[in-house]
């Protein structure tokens, strides 16, 4: 089946995101697919490369890393929607350069796009489930 | 439906919400802070009918990280994260009482 | 593309948490997916769409004016909780007047917004495939 | 950041802040495009503010500048049927009613940017 997840609040502060990622981990070992995460409101923060937790911490970012959700073009499917995320102060290069900020703090598994990208998970996908607070 | 609940009820009305807009063949999954509602406690009466009629669950990680897994209230049932998966498979659509 | 039925559920009030401005935008986004598109507000969430909101103190946008465009996106579905409506003392009438016009009826305005039991939202959910909770 | 009478904009040339917004500043954003907004027997100069003000009408209205569907429906509800089509607001801003129009307008991107 094809899973579709949103998560709404940022790392370390809700266990939203590890729910998700523990939902997503064991969907995939059951041989379901995720055809996208899409991170939503304080969401965006799981995709800091800066993220730097204490060794005997989990690491949030990695994890969501780790699970390598890409579509068939080898693009990342760990979407950050791009209000939220400029909001917030997470920005890809593009971003950064666009508007004449030094650095970017995204993560390369992750990639920034707009709320249409929700939307269509939720149409393409046979479920979507959303963690949030 | 599969509705996942991830507030204890002490803390705010995210269950009792459900609860009122829950229809006849859904189920209920405690995830998070939810699972405090699983606890055998003063607000279980909420969920007794439900959980002797098999439609209440619990994510096991969360219940044992909470140190509930012995004050579980009856019928509930555990479910770790794949089982948490095949509710949503099983059950269609999910709502989540944030 | 298909058409799914998405409803998104707006239980907190506007201004204290980003939940309710951020749940608008998504649906304004969503509006032109032309897909079937609800929107329920319970428990706190009623108070988005109460009259009178002024924001001027607070620093913040008054994006309760944004409510009044839906109609113009094609968003007609507003179900209101009549028992959350009830537990804060409030009516119909303590609510913005949002209305859209109805092609299908030579353009007459109507009413978005439908107040609705516990019951009667318990059969619209049943009906959804897809749940956006905010 | 790259200014307007003043005003700093961003990189596609918006206001970054919308309270900056002259008449001036439209001009000079028109002028940038090729697009007279100043001299009033200009080519659809009347046409154009027309659209203009209604735009910011909107966005004093509802605070959210309004995706090109709805803003043809407006135009042509408030301005005109024979006005309320994209092949019109094209043709007074060739880069789009939305963008263009919104930008000189001093009004945020439109939602429905996808």
């Amino acid at each position: 089946m094809k899973f579709a997840i949103q998560v709404n609040e940022g790392p370390y502060q809700h266990q939203a995101s590890d729910t998700a990622f523990q939902f997503a981990k064991a969907a995939i070992e059951n041989g379901h697919e995720i055809m996208r995460v899409f991170f939503y409101h304080d969401g965006v923060n799981n995709a800091s490369r800066f993220t730097l937790p204490p060794q005997d911490d989990r690491h949030v970012v990695n994890n969501w890393a780790s699970l390598n959700i890409k579509d068939a073009d080898g693009e990342p499917e760990l979407v950050v929607c791009i209000a939220a995320a400029l909001r917030r102060g997470m920005l890809d290069e593009s971003e950064a350069t666009k508007n004449s900020i030094e650095g970017n703090n995204l993560h390369p598994a992750f990639r920034i796009s707009g709320l249409g990208q929700l939307i269509e998970a939720g149409i393409q996908s046979d479920r979507l489930v959303v963690f949030g607070d | 439906m599969l509705h996942t609940v991830n507030k204890s009820s002490f803390e705010r009305n995210s269950l009792q919400t459900c609860l009122n807009t829950i229809d006849d063949s859904s189920v209920i999954l405690f995830i998070e802070d939810g699972v405090i509602n699983a606890a055998n406690n003063t607000k279980s009466s909420m969920i007794a009918d439900l959980a002797t009629q098999g439609r209440v669950f619990a994510l096991q990680g969360d219940v044992e990280a909470r140190g509930i897994s012995s004050k579980l209230a009856d019928n509930i049932k555990l479910v770790d994260y794949a089982g948490f998966v095949d509710l949503v498979v099983k059950h269609g659509t999910a709502v989540s009482w944030v | 593309m298909a058409t799914k039925k998405f409803m998104y559920l707006n239980r907190r009030s506007s201004f204290g948490t980003v939940y309710a401005i951020e749940s608008l935008e998504v649906v304004l986004i969503a509006a032109a997916f032309e897909q079937d598109v609800s929107l329920a507000f319970m428990d706190d969430g009623v108070y988005q769409i109460v009259e009178g909101q002024n924001s001027d103190g607070i620093g913040m946008k008054n994006f309760s004016k944004t409510f009044h465009a839906l109609g113009d996106y094609d968003i007609n579905k507003l179900y209101v909780s009549k028992e959350s409506l009830e537990e804060r003392g409030l009516t119909e009438s303590d609510l913005m007047p949002l209305v859209y016009e109805d092609e299908d009826d030579d353009w007459a305005e109507k009413p978005s917004i439908k107040i609705v039991t516990n019951d009667e939202l318990t059969a619209i959910m049943s009906e959804q495939d897809v749940c956006l909770s905010f | 950041m790259a200014q307007i009478c003043g005003a700093d904009v961003d990189e596609e040339g918006f206001l970054v802040n919308l309270k900056d917004w002259t008449r001036e500043i439209a001009i000079e954003m028109g002028k940038s495009d090729e697009i007279d907004l100043e001299n009033e027997e200009a080519e659809l100069y009347s046409e154009r503010w027309e659209v203009l003000n209604l735009l910011r009408d909107y966005f004093e209205e509802y605070q959210i500048a309004p995706a090109v569907r709805v803003l043809t429906k407006a135009v042509g509800k408030k301005l005109g049927k024979d006005k309320g089509n994209s092949k019109y607001l094209y043709t007074l801003f060739p880069y789009g009613p939305g963008k263009q129009g919104c930008k000189f307008a001093g009004l945020p991107k439109p939602t429905g940017c996808i």
